[in-house]
C-alpha cells in the first residue's frame, strides 16, 4: 500500500527539514510514500477562526483529492494541518447536510475513506515494530517530548493519546535509546499564533518550555510539530532573554532523532537548518 | 378520488411509548388520525407474529416503539427486542416484505411531540406507497356481504 | 356468553368535544356480547362509577370497559369499583379515548370512528380476559444490610427498632464507614465521630441487630420476602468471645508499617489491628496479607502476649446461610485517588492530596493529631489550595457527573485549614459552587467573607513540583480566563466520588441493575428512589450516587421504611399480571420442552426449572416454572416460546391477538 | 357400458387437447417443477411433463382439494349470516395424463366419502370432472399395484384411457364411460377406428409382491404385534406420506375467523401427526408413532376392506417415494406378510 | 465402516448405551437410520456420502429415548445440532454418546460433549457455494421480486411438515402451527398459510440451526426452504457476529449486547 503525505506549507518553506526527516525515515524504512497531487492549504488558524464553510472546504478539498488519487492512508506531520484535516473528517461524516454542501462548493465529493495519520501514528504503525533492531547509534540523551497543543487536542476527536500527560514520543523515544525526563510542560501553549504579531509573548510561553526542560537536564526538546519547533528553536533569542540566562538545548523533530538513531546522514535530516546549533 | 388513508397499527410498551402518546395528547400536539396503539408491558413482550398478522388483516403500515436502551422499565426487555427486530427485519426483507412499512422506534415517555412525529412521518410515507395490496392479495381474507360506509 | 359493559366518558368535553359519544356508544351496543353501552359526562366521578357498579349488578356483566382517558390515569379507579360491585377487577379494561383520540385529533368523521376502533379492540380483549387473583407470597422478616456506613447503620436501626431481625454485614473490621474518617461536618462544624459512635454502639447492642463485621455476601438465592443469603464470615484469627479488646496485641505486633487504610495511607498500622480506637466492635483482626506468621511462618508475638489467649491462627473463613425477607444495599463509595490525574502529577507527590486525606489530617484521633501538616515534611503549610470538581463533571475522564458533596466539604477544609493555620492563605479553585442544601451556601459564604478563603472560578490545567513548591497553574474566568499561578505549599484535590471497586460483581449477584459508572439503579429515578429492579433489595447512601450524610441517613430512614412495610404482613400481594408457564392433563403435562432460553433471556432470573415426576419419583419431564415472587411482567419470555407456552396474564397471546383482528376487522 | 378401442396418432394428442381448452374446460396436468411432476391447470400442451414415473403427489388433489371452504359467514351485530358452498363454481375439469395406481384411487374416495353421509362438495367436484389417464410402460422399484387388484393397463375409474403403443408409436383409446365418449364426439376426427392391439405387451412389468388378502387375515390378529415399534422407530411423525397419497382422505375441520367476518374450510390431516386425532381433554388416542403407524396400516388394509369393501392401498408407492426417512411401504407390508405370530 | 460396527458393538455389547443410531442402506440409492439393538444389526451400519439425513432429530424423539442411553454417529452437522440440543437441555452426557465421523469418513472418540463441543468450534457454519450463488441472485432482486419468487416457490408447500419432522431442532411437542388459541398460523396451505409457516420457522431457527440442509431433502416437493435459514445464518454474521452451537446455552436472540445494532430504529 502506498502511503499518502501532505506536507502542508510548513513542511515545504520554514520546516523543510521535518518534510527531509519525514521522507529520511520513511524511505530507511522501505515505507512507499506518495504526495497527494495538487494539494492546498488546510486552513489552520486564518479560515477556521474567520469563515466556516472556508475552513472545511479547504481540507475537504484536500481529502477528496487523497480518495480520489486512490490513497487510503494519509500521514500529515504538521500538527495543525493534521487537526484541521481530522475536525473536517469528523464534521463532515457526522453531518451528511454539510457534507454535500462542501462537495457543492469544492466541486468534489468526499467519501470519508481515508485515514489521517499524524506523525507519530504514522511512526508507530510502520515504523516501530522494527525500531528498536534498526538503531546503530542510541540517542543516549535526556530528552523532553513535547507535544504542544494541536497534536493531543480535542481528544474525542483525534482520540489520540491522553491529552493531559501524552506518552507516546517518551515511548517512541525510549526505544532511540534516549531517556524521556518526566516535566510539566508537555502540552503547554508555545505561543505559536502570536509568533509574529507579539513575539514578547512567545519568548515568555516558550521559555517557561524551554527554562523548565532545561532545568530538569533534558538534553534535547523533541517535538512533532512546525510551529513548535520555530518557536522553541528561532526565538531562542528572546527565550533566552525571557529568562535571563542562555540555554542552548536543540530542538528536534522526533523524525530527525530516530534518523540519527538509525545511523541517517545528518544533512540528509536537515539537521544544518536549524538555529539553535545540534551537537547531539 | 379521496386521498388514500393508511391503516397504522401502533404496537408499545406500556412505559415509554404509550405513556408518551399519553403525553402527546396532554400536550395537544395533534397528529394523523390513521393509527391504532395495541398495549404491551414492554417491546419485549412482542411478538413478531402480532405484525404479520396486522398485514393479514389488512394493515398498510405498522409501528413498533418502546423505551430508549437502558430505559427499559424491566432493564433488558427492548434489548432482547432490538436483536428480535433486527432478525425479524431480515427475514422479512428475504421474503420481499416491504420494511419501509414497519417503522421501529424508540419514544420515550417525555417525548411527545416525537410521538406525534413518528406517526406523521409514518402515515405520510405509506400514503405515499398506497395500500399493501402485494400483502393482501396473498392473505385473501374471506370477502365482506356488503360494506359499510 | 359474554356479557360486556360499556361506559363511555366525555370527560366534561374532554372527549365530546372531538368524539361523538352518543355515536360510539351506539355504535358499540350493537356489537356481539356487549350487554349495555352509554355515555356519559364523568365516569369517574361518583355518580358515573355508581352506573358502572350498577350495571355489573344487575346485567351480570362479565366485563366492563370504560372508554375514558389513559389507562395509566384511572385503570385501578374503576377496577376497584368493579371489585366493590363484585367483578373480578381484572375483568375491566380501559380504552384510552382521551390522550390517544380526542386530544390529538380534529373533530369529525375519522376521530369518532377511531374511537369506535379502540372501544370495539378492547370489547375484544376484554372477552378473553380472565380472572385474574392477588399473588401471594410469604414474607421471612428479617433484613440483610450490606455495609456498616451511617447509611447501613441507620437503615439497621431503623427496621431493628420496628421490631424486626436485622442482619448487618460490613466488609472491613469496623463499621463507622466514611464517616468514621471525617474530622467535623458541614455546615454545623460538629464532630463526625461525636455524633456517629452512639450510633455504632447502639448497633452493637441492639437486640433485634446481629451485626458480622469483616464479613461479606458470598451468594443469594430467591425473591422477595425469600431470599437465601450466604455469608462469608472472613477468619479474623482471634476468638472473639474470649478477647476483651485489651489492646495489648497490637502494642506488641512487630509488623508496624502498614500504611492505615482507617488513615487513607498517612499513618501506620499493625499487622493485628483495630482500625481506629472506636471501632465497634473493638476487637483486633489479624491481617493475613501482611500478618508475619501467615506470610513467613513464624512470630506468634500477639499470641505469646495475649493475656486472654485468644489468638486462633487456625481459625478459617466461615459461611453461614440465612433466610432474610429483604435487603438494604448501603455499600456506598470510593473517591478516586490522586495517581487517577495526570495533570496533576499521578500521585507522585506526596502533598498533593485528595479531600479524604485532608480529612485525616484534619481530624484529632488523625496521623498527624489534627494539626495541618505536609506528608512530605511535617511542614506547616503556609499556602494550600484546593481543586475542586477533580475528575467531577469531567466527561475525558469519563466521571460527567457531579460528585455532589465536594463544594461543601472543600469549603469546610479551606475553613478548617483558615481555624488551624493562622495568616495562612487559602484558595479553592472551583467550577461551580454547588450548595443547595440547608444552611449550606451560608456555610459557603462564610468560609469566603469570614475566613478569607480565596475562591477563584477556574480550572486546574497542571500542578508540578518546582524547587520545593508546588506551582499551581489554572485561570480566572472570572478575570476573562486571566491565567493564575499559584505556589502553594500543599494541593488537596476534591477527587471524584465513584462506585465502589467490585460494585458491578455483587450488583451482578444480586440482579440489581445498575448505571454506566457502576452505582446501583434505583428502580425509578423520581418515585422509586430506593426501590431497586429487583422486588425486595432496597437502596441506602452512596452506593446508588453520591450522597452527603443527611441524603444518606434519609434515603437509609426511606428503605427501611419500605423494609418495614413489606415485613407489616405475613404475606406479600402481588399484581397477579406475571407470566405463567402452560400445565396440563398427563401425560403431556405442559407443552414446555424444557429448551430454557426463557431462563437466559428472563431479566429477574424468575424462571426455574421444575422436574415433573410420577409417584415412584421418577423425572418425566423438565418444564419451566415462573417464579411469582420474582416474575415482574415483562412478557420477554412469552415472545422467545417456540410452543407459546409462557404467557403473560393481562397481555395473553389470546387477549393481544383479539385486539389486533378486531382493530382492522369492524 | 362396453369399452370402445379407438386409435389416436401421437401428434392428435395436441390437437385434442387444444378442443379441450376450447370448450372452455381446465385442463390439469402434470408439470415438472425442481425435478417433481405434480399436477397444475395447464394452459399449452407444450408444458406437460412426459417424461416421469409417477407423479409426487396424486391428482385427488383436484377433487379433494388440501383446502376446501364450506362456507363463509358474517355477523351482524349479534346476528349471523351464512353463505354456503357455490356449487356454480364448480367447472367441468379434465384431468390429464391420470396413472391408472391414481384413477382406481377416485373409487376408493368415493366409498370413503359416500359410505354413510353424502359428500356433495366431493360428489359436485367428481361429477364435474372427466378422467383422461395414460397407463404405464415404465415402473420402479416401489410400484406395487399388481400387488393390490391393479395394473398398469388398467381401466378402472378411467373415462377414457389412453396407452402408447411403443417407444414412437400412436395412442391405443379405450373409451371406458358416457363422459368418454363425451370427449371423443368434440372430436370424433382425432379418434380412428382400429383393429385389435395387444396393449398389454406395451405395458410395464410390476411383479406380483404379496397377497394383500392375506395381509388382511394377518392383520385381524396383528393388532398387538411389535412389528409396529419396529417399523415405525425411524418414521419422523410428517404427513408426507397421506398427503400424497391418492386415498387418504382424513381430514380436519377449521375456522378462519378475522373479526365479524370468517369462512369454514375442510383442511388434509394425516395419522402421522403426533396431534392426530387429539380430543380436547388433552387425551390422545394414538399418543406415540408406533400406534400411528399401526393406524395408517390397518386402515388401509383391514378397516377399510372390512367397512367399505375396498383396499385403502393402490400400489402407488408415493408414501415411500415422499418419505424422508425412507419408510418403505412395501417392505414393511412385505415383512407383515412373513411374520409368523 | 468396520471401525464404526466394532466401536457400535462394542457399546451395546459392554451396554454403554442400549441403542446406537446410524445408517443403513435403504431403497434404491438411499440411505436411511438404523437403531442397533444388538452386535447382529451392527453389521447392517454403512456410511458413506449419501448419508446426510441429520440423525439427531432421533435423538429427541420419545420412542428412541426411551430406550435407554442411545450412541449416535454423527457428521460436523449432526454433532453440531446435539451441543445445540445439549444447550437448550434436551440431550446431555448422561443419555447420550457421540460417535464422531470425520469428512474423511474417520471415527473419532469423544469421552464428552465438551470434546464434541471443542470439535465442532473448529469450524465455522459456512453456507455452500451453490447455495451462497442463489443468495446472492435473491439478494440482486428488489423486494417484490423476491415477494414473487417467495410465493411461487412455497406455493406447492402442502404443509406436510416434513422439514419440521427431519429438522433436529424441531422437537417441540406442540408446534406454534399445532396452537389454535389464537391460531397464530393459518391452518391452510394456501399461500398465506404457507408464506407464514416458513417465516415463523425460519425465526425459530434463527441463531439454532445448524445449516444440515435436513429440511429441505425432506421435502417431497422440493422446495428450497433452507434458503431463509441459510439467510438467517449469513445475517447473523453480520448483524451479530455470528454464532456457534454452544453449551453455555446463550442462544442468540435470547442474550443481546448493549450496543446492538440499531440504525433502523429511529
Amino acid at each position: 500500500m502506498t502511503l499518502g503525505f501532505y506536507p502542508g506549507c510548513s513542511l515545504k518553506g520554514s520546516s523543510r527539514e521535518y518534510a527531509e526527516s519525514v521522507l529520511a525515515v520513511v524511505k530507511a524504512f522501505n515505507i512507499q510514500i506518495q504526495e497527494i497531487d495538487d494539494w492546498n492549504c488546510c486552513g489552520a488558524t486564518a479560515a477556521h477562526s474567520l469563515n466556516k464553510e472556508l475552513s472545511l472546504a479547504l481540507p475537504a478539498r484536500v481529502l477528496s483529492l487523497a480518495e480520489k488519487q486512490g490513497l487510503k492512508e494519509i500521514v500529515v506531520p504538521c500538527a495543525a494541518c493534521y487537526a484541521r484535516l481530522s475536525m473536517t473528517q469528523h464534521e463532515l461524516l457526522k453531518n451528511p447536510e454539510l457534507k454535500t454542501r462542501i462537495a457543492e462548493i469544492n466541486n468534489l465529493e468526499y467519501n470519508g475513506t481515508v485515514s489521517i495519520l499524524n506523525v507519530i501514528q504514522m511512526l508507530d504503525r510502520y515504523v516501530t515494530p522494527n525500531l528498536e533492531s534498526r538503531v546503530v547509534k542510541p540517542f543516549g540523551h535526556k530528552v523532553a517530548c513535547y507535544y504542544g497543543c494541536y497534536l493531543v487536542r480535542p481528544h474525542e476527536i483525534l482520540n489520540f493519546d491522553r491529552v493531559e500527560e501524552p506518552l507516546s514520543m517518551d515511548t517512541l523515544m525510549a526505544k532511540t535509546g534516549a531517556t524521556p525526563i518526566d516535566w510539566a510542560f508537555k502540552t503547554e501553549c508555545c505561543g505559536a499564533s502570536l509568533s509574529i504579531s507579539r513575539t514578547s509573548s512567545v519568548g515568555r510561553l516558550s521559555g517557561k518550555i524551554v527554562g523548565d526542560a532545561s532545568d530538569r537536564g533534558a538534553e534535547a526538546i523533541i517535538v512533532a510539530c512546525p510551529m513548535c519547533q520555530s518557536n522553541l528553536d528561532m526565538r531562542r533569542k528572546e527565550i533566552n532573554s525571557y529568562l535571563g540566562k542562555r540555554i542552548d538545548i536543540p530542538v528536534l523533530y522526533i523524525t530527525q532523532a530516530i534518523g540519527l538513531a538509525i545511523g541517517l546522514d545528518r544533512k540528509a535530516l536537515g539537521l544544518q537548518r536549524h538555529f539553535v546549533k545540534v551537537k547531539v | 378520488m379521496a386521498e388514500f388513508e393508511p391503516k397504522i397499527v401502533a404496537f408499545v410498551c406500556n412505559w415509554c411509548t404509550y405513556a408518551g402518546a399519553d403525553l402527546t395528547g396532554t400536550s395537544r400536539i395533534k397528529y394523523a388520525s390513521n393509527v391504532r396503539i395495541v398495549r404491551f408491558p414492554c417491546t419485549g413482550r412482542i411478538d413478531y407474529m402480532l405484525l404479520l398478522k396486522a398485514f393479514d388483516e389488512g394493515a398498510d403500515g405498522i409501528i413498533v416503539s418502546g423505551c430508549h436502551p437502558n430505559d427499559c422499565h424491566y432493564t433488558s426487555g427492548n434489548f432482547h427486542a432490538r436483536r428480535r427486530w433486527m432478525a425479524f427485519r431480515s427475514l422479512c426483507d428475504f421474503i420481499g416484505i416491504d420494511t419501509r412499512r414497519i417503522k421501529f422506534s424508540w419514544v420515550s415517555a417525555a417525548e411527545g411531540a416525537k410521538w406525534a412525529d413518528i406517526v406523521n412521518t409514518t402515515v405520510a410515507s405509506v400514503r405515499e406507497l398506497g395500500p399493501y395490496d402485494e400483502y393482501k392479495k396473498v392473505a385473501k381474507k374471506p370477502v365482506k356481504e356488503e360494506s359499510h360506509g | 356468553m359474554a356479557k360486556i359493559g360499556v361506559f363511555i366518558c366525555h370527560c366534561g368535553e374532554n372527549i365530546s368535544a372531538t368524539v361523538d359519544c352518543a355515536k360510539v356508544a351506539e355504535v358499540v351496543g350493537k356489537y356481539d356480547g356487549v350487554a349495555i353501552s352509554l355515555d356519559y359526562k364523568y365516569m369517574c366521578s361518583d355518580p358515573g362509577q355508581n352506573l358502572i357498579k350498577k350495571a355489573i349488578v344487575e346485567k351480570g356483566l362479565t366485563g366492563v370497559v370504560v372508554a375514558s382517558c389513559s389507562p395509566r390515569m384511572h385503570e385501578p379507579t374503576f377496577r376497584k369499583a368493579c371489585a366493590e360491585a363484585g367483578l373480578n377487577p381484572y375483568m375491566c379494561e380501559m380504552a384510552n379515548l382521551r390522550e390517544h383520540c380526542s386530544w390529538v385529533h380534529e373533530k369529525g368523521e375519522a376521530t369518532t370512528q377511531k374511537a369506535i376502533d379502540l372501544v370495539r379492540t378492547i370489547v375484544e380483549k376484554v372477552k378473553h380476559n380472565q380472572s385474574l387473583d392477588a399473588i401471594k407470597v410469604p414474607v421471612t422478616k428479617t433484613a440483610l444490610v450490606i455495609g456498616g456506613g451511617i447509611a447501613g447503620i441507620q437503615a439497621s436501626l431503623d427496621i431493628a427498632n420496628s421490631g424486626h431481625k436485622v442482619i448487618l454485614i460490613e466488609k472491613d473490621p469496623s463499621i463507622g464507614g466514611h464517616m468514621s474518617q471525617l474530622s467535623e461536618t458541614f455546615p454545623t462544624l460538629d464532630c463526625s465521630q461525636c455524633i456517629l459512635t452512639p450510633r455504632m454502639v447502639e448497633v452493637a447492642q441492639h437486640p433485634n441487630i446481629t451485626l458480622y463485621t469483616y464479613a461479606e455476601l458470598e451468594s443469594i438465592d430467591g425473591f422477595i420476602g425469600n431470599f437465601k443469603v450466604k455469608i462469608r464470615k472472613k477468619a479474623k484469627s482471634i476468638d472473639e468471645k474470649i478477647c476483651t479488646g485489651c489492646g495489648l496485641c497490637t502494642t506488641k505486633c512487630p509488623n508496624k508499617k502498614n500504611p492505615s487504610e482507617f488513615n487513607e495511607g498517612l499513618g501506620n498500622r499493625t499487622a493485628i489491628y483495630v482500625p481506629f480506637p472506636q471501632a465497634v466492635p473493638n476487637k483486633p483482626v489479624i491481617d493475613k496479607a501482611l500478618c508475619t506468621y501467615y506470610t513467613k511462618g513464624k512470630c506468634k508475638i500477639c499470641e505469646k502476649f495475649c493475656p486472654a489467649h485468644a489468638i486462633r491462627f487456625d481459625q478459617e473463613d466461615e459461611i453461614i446461610e440465612v433466610p432474610v425477607g429483604a435487603i438494604v444495599l448501603a455499600t456506598g463509595f470510593a473517591v478516586k485517588k490522586t495517581d487517577f490525574f495526570p495533570e496533576y502529577g499521578y500521585g507522585r507527590h506526596p502533598d498533593i492530596i485528595t479531600g479524604l486525606q485532608f480529612e485525616r489530617l484534619a481530624s484529632a484521633s488523625g496521623p498527624t493529631l489534627g494539626e495541618i501538616r505536609r506528608p512530605s515534611d511535617g511542614k506547616i503549610p503556609e499556602t494550600i489550595v484546593f481543586v475542586a470538581c477533580a475528575g467531577s463533571r469531567d466527561e475525558a475522564k469519563g466521571i460527567p457527573y457531579c460528585s455532589k458533596i465536594c463544594c461543601m466539604y472543600t469549603a469546610k477544609h479551606a475553613m478548617l485549614y483558615q481555624h488551624k493555620v493562622h495568616g495562612g492563605k487559602s484558595y479553592v479553585f472551583y467550577m461551580d459552587i454547588r450548595a443547595g442544601g440547608k444552611m449550606y451556601d451560608e456555610f459557603v459564604r462564610r468560609a469566603i467573607e469570614e475566613d478569607g478563603v480565596n475562591y477563584i472560578r477556574g480550572r486546574v490545567s497542571r500542578v508540578y513540583e518546582k524547587n520545593g513548591k508546588l506551582i499551581v497553574k489554572g485561570a480566572d474566568t472570572l478575570l476573562g480566563a486571566m491565567p493564575v499561578e499559584i505556589e502553594a505549599d500543599m494541593v488537596v484535590l476534591a477527587t471524584a466520588g465513584v462506585a465502589n471497586e467490585g460494585a458491578e460483581e455483587l450488583a451482578q449477584k444480586l440482579h440489581v441493575s445498575y448505571d454506566p459508572y457502576h452505582f446501583f439503579a434505583e428502580a425509578h429515578p423520581k418515585l422509586k428512589p430506593v426501590e431497586t429492579n429487583t422486588a425486595g433489595i432496597f437502596l441506602a447512601g452512596a452506593c446508588q450516587a453520591p450522597r452527603d450524610i443527611p441524603e444518606s441517613v434519609a434515603m437509609a430512614s426511606g428503605a427501611a421504611a419500605k423494609v418495614a412495610g413489606l415485613f407489616s404482613q405475613d404475606e406479600l400481594t402481588r399484581e397477579p399480571l406475571i407470566a405463567v408457564v402452560n400445565r396440563q392433563a398427563p401425560p403431556v403435562f405442559s407443552s414446555c420442552v424444557g429448551c430454557f432460553l426463557c431462563m437466559s433471556a428472563c431479566p429477574y432470573h424468575a424462571i426455574e426449572k421444575e422436574e415433573i415426576k410420577n409417584r415412584q419419583g421418577e423425572v418425566l419431564k423438565t418444564v419451566a416454572k415462573v417464579n411469582p415472587g420474582l416474575c415482574q411482567g415483562c412478557g420477554t419470555c412469552v415472545a422467545f416460546c417456540r410452543t407459546k407456552s409462557i404467557d403473560i396474564q393481562g397481555y395473553t397471546h389470546e387477549e393481544v391477538y383479539s385486539e389486533v383482528m378486531a382493530l382492522l376487522n369492524d | 357400458m362396453n369399452i370402445e378401442r379407438r386409435l389416436v396418432r401421437k401428434d392428435s394428442l395436441e390437437k385434442l387437447f387444444d378442443i379441450l381448452r376450447q370448450n372452455k374446460k381446465t385442463v390439469f396436468a402434470p408439470v415438472m417443477k425442481n425435478g417433481k411432476a405434480s399436477f397444475k391447470p395447464v394452459g399449452s400442451f407444450s408444458s406437460i411433463a412426459e417424461d416421469y414415473i409417477q407423479t409426487t403427489q396424486s391428482s385427488k388433489e383436484v377433487i379433494f382439494p388440501r383446502v376446501e371452504k364450506f362456507l363463509d359467514y358474517e355477523k351482524n351485530g349479534k346476528e349471523v349470516s351464512i353463505k354456503g358452498f357455490d356449487y356454480q363454481s364448480v367447472t367441468e375439469t379434465v384431468l390429464w395424463g391420470v396413472r391408472p395406481c391414481d384413477t382406481i384411487g377416485f373409487g376408493t374416495l368415493n366409498s370413503i366419502f359416500n359410505w354413510d353421509f353424502k359428500d356433495e362438495i366431493f360428489n359436485a367436484r367428481l361429477s364435474k370432472t372427466i378422467i383422461l389417464s395414460f397407463s404405464c410402460n415404465k415402473s420402479d422399484d416401489y410400484c406395487f399395484c399388481t400387488s393390490v387388484g391393479g395394473n398398469p393397463g388398467s381401466t378402472a375409474g378411467s373415462d377414457i384411457l389412453f396407452t402408447k403403443l411403443g417407444a414412437d408409436g400412436d395412442y391405443l383409446a379405450e373409451v371406458v364411460t358416457e363422459k368418454g365418449q363425451a370427449i371423443v364426439a368434440l372430436a370424433s376426427e382425432l379418434f380412428e377406428k382400429t383393429e385389435s392391439v395387444e396393449k398389454e405387451k406395451f405395458l410395464a412389468n410390476v411383479p406380483v409382491k404379496f397377497n394383500q388378502e392375506e395381509i388382511r387375515k394377518k392383520l385381524e390378529k396383528f393388532f398387538k404385534s411389535s412389528q409396529w415399534v419396529e417399523q415405525s422407530l425411524k418414521c419422523l411423525g410428517c404427513g408426507a406420506c397421506a398427503f400424497v397419497c391418492p386415498t387418504c382422505a382424513c381430514f380436519d375441520i377449521q375456522d378462519d375467523a378475522h373479526g365479524k367476518i370468517g369462512s369454514r374450510m375442510r383442511c388434509w390431516d394425516s395419522c402421522g401427526y403426533s396431534q392426530f386425532t387429539v380430543h380436547t381433554s388433552g387425551h390422545n388416542p394414538r399418543s406415540v408413532q408406533s400406534q400411528r403407524w399401526r393406524q395408517r396400516i390397518m386402515h388401509k388394509f383391514s378397516y377399510m376392506p372390512e367397512r367399505l369393501s375396498v383396499y385403502g392401498c393402490t400400489g402407488c408407492g408415493r408414501c415411500s417415494r415422499a418419505c424422508p426417512a425412507d419408510m418403505n411401504i412395501l417392505e414393511h407390508l412385505i415383512s407383515i406378510q412373513e411374520v409368523k405370530i | 465402516m468396520d471401525d464404526l460396527r466394532k466401536r457400535a458393538k462394542e457399546l451395546i455389547d459392554t451396554s454403554a448405551v442400549k441403542v446406537v443410531i446410524g445408517y443403513e442402506q435403504g431403497t434404491g440409492n438411499k440411505t436411511r437410520a438404523l437403531f442397533v439393538e444388538n452386535s447382529e444389526v451392527a453389521d447392517k451400519l454403512i456410511f458413506d456420502s449419501r448419508c446426510v439425513q441429520n440423525l439427531a432429530a432421533y435423538v429427541t424423539k420419545q420412542e428412541v429415548k426411551s430406550k435407554g442411553k442411545m450412541a449416535i454417529t454423527a457428521t460436523l452437522p449432526v454433532m453440531r445440532a446435539i451441543i445445540q440440543l445439549a444447550s437448550e437441555f434436551q440431550v446431555n452426557d448422561d443419555n447420550l454418546i457421540v460417535i464422531g465421523i470425520t469428512p474423511e469418513s474417520k471415527i473419532i472418540d469423544f469421552k464428552n460433549l465438551e470434546e464434541v463441543e471443542t470439535y465442532v468450534h473448529q469450524f465455522q457454519i459456512e453456507i455452500d457455494a451453490r447455495n451462497r450463488e442463489i443468495l446472492d441472485k435473491l439478494d440482486k432482486m428488489t423486494p417484490s421480486e423476491r415477494w414473487k419468487f417467495w410465493i411461487d416457490e412455497l406455493s406447492p408447500c402442502f404443509k406436510c411438515y416434513a422439514c419440521r419432522a427431519a429438522c433436529p431442532m424441531c422437537y417441540c411437542s406442540r408446534c406454534t402451527v399445532d396452537f389454535n388459541r389464537p391460531q397464530w398460523i393459518p391452518v391452510s396451505s394456501n399461500e398465506l398459510g404457507n408464506l407464514e409457516w416458513h417465516f415463523m420457522r425460519a425465526m425459530h431457527l434463527t441463531g439454532r440451526c445448524v445449516d444440515c440442509d435436513a429440511c429441505a431433502n425432506a421435502c417431497p416437493l422440493a422446495i428450497p426452504i433452507n434458503l431463509l435459514t441459510k439467510k438467517m445464518i449469513e445475517d447473523a454474521k453480520s448483524d451479530f457476529g455470528g454464532y456457534q452451537p454452544s453449551l453455555k446455552g446463550e442462544n442468540l436472540l435470547s442474550t443481546f449486547k448493549p450496543d446492538d445494532k440499531e440504525n433502523f430504529i429511529q
